[in-house]
């Protein structure tokens, strides 16, 4: 049975990430992670919500640098089945701007039992938060506006 | 002296007020490159929080550049 | 801000909880979870697989009780939502003959961030699966059966 | 001697051949109950596996049953 979790089944036409200006259509992403010996799947979705850090949030603006995130996520994705030993695990970042509700993030991953499915998936949203060339810029309901973990770089303007 | 086009993103964009730009700097590491910008565009960002790629391949601060390189800077990540 | 999570917003027409012999349709459970205060949104499906323990499964039939799997259902939500205060926290379970590729069971969370959305969707799965009265059978490719869990019982008789 | 009805589900309702049943029988506790119905059917699954309801409320192994009570037996569940 091992086998079958040796390689990674890129699918023609399925991408395993995407880093794009269009919406996210979870149910989409979801259905092409069918796989008839997985019993469990896992996601997680970033929403765009209206506060943060005490401050009203009007909307989100994400910049990507996308040939190296694309690159980024991929390697992530691959630590992932590597480690937790999931059959299929894709995610999709938006760029661009972005209102309250709004799926931002979308990690979906399948595999045979859910301990696997769970950590596989924190793990993916984890790294790709960290790791991918994406940057997010809060606009705020005073009209000010804050690029999110770079208030040291604004401080020094 | 080396020919290096640099690439800002995100907060480092709005500093130096342009995506790219071509510097004729005399630099060894992509450090080097890094305090140029600073130099020129006042973000005092340590690089500690911040990430180098060189030719679209991520990269350390330590890494050399060469003439004709194309060093991108990447302030702190916040993707999600 | 953290009055917020104190009451649990029961819309009209929003069940938290169903345990029925219908399909289940996670996009339209996941819509209903919305929240313009969630950042984080993680959801958990159990997918009947083709296989357990060795055997090759062909279908799953699960029976359930419903009333008390209605009320402790409602409880270990309930529950999620006091200790990883999440927002929102619905699930759902089929009853009937599920084939394989079904979904059998679906939990959806949204809470402020990732961390309380991923432990609440994983207590909410773990509980359910072990304090739900509801019993899986699974049907053998070799036109046998068993009731999951229940070896012991089948062996004494 | 008590009137119980004993509902069997899932492994239980197939030993027991019948969905449910009225037992006259002596029984203090809901395990009294459970061992009458093993004599009668045959299951051989310990009480540590299992879970009981009376009336529609989970109980205990050792909750007190009355005469006209409502018995519920599940075997181990497996739900997901």
């Amino acid at each position: 049975m091992a086998i079958r979790y040796c390689c990674f089944r890129l699918l023609p036409g399925v991408e395993l990430i995407s880093v794009a200006a269009s919406p996210i259509d979870p149910d989409e992403l979801r259905k092409q992670l069918f796989d008839p010996a997985a019993g469990a799947y896992c996601s997680f979705e970033g929403w765009v919500r209206n506060e943060n850090d005490g401050q009203t949030v009007l909307r989100l603006e994400y910049e990507a640098y996308e040939p190296l995130a694309l690159t980024e996520g991929e390697e992530i994705l691959a630590e992932a089945k590597r480690q937790f030993l999931c059959q299929t695990a894709h995610c999709a970042h938006r760029t661009g701007m972005l209102e309250i509700g709004d799926c931002a993030v979308w990690v979906g991953v399948a595999a045979p039992h859910r301990d696997e499915a769970f950590r596989a998936c924190r793990y993916i949203i984890d790294q790709l938060k960290v790791r991918l060339p994406i940057w997010k810029k809060e606009h705020y309901v005073d009209g000010h506006s804050g690029w999110v973990n770079c208030e040291r770089c604004a401080a020094a303007t | 002296m080396k020919s290096i086009k640099v690439c800002y993103f995100a907060m480092f964009r709005e500093h130096a007020g342009v995506n790219e730009e071509t510097l004729t700097i005399d630099a060894t590491t992509a450090a080097d490159v890094f305090r140029a910008t600073r130099e020129r565009h006042g973000s005092a960002e340590p690089t500690g929080h911040c990430k180098v790629a060189i030719n679209d391949v991520m990269a350390d601060w330590d890494s050399p550049v060469s003439d004709g390189d194309t060093v991108l800077l990447f302030p702190p990540v916040a993707g999600g």
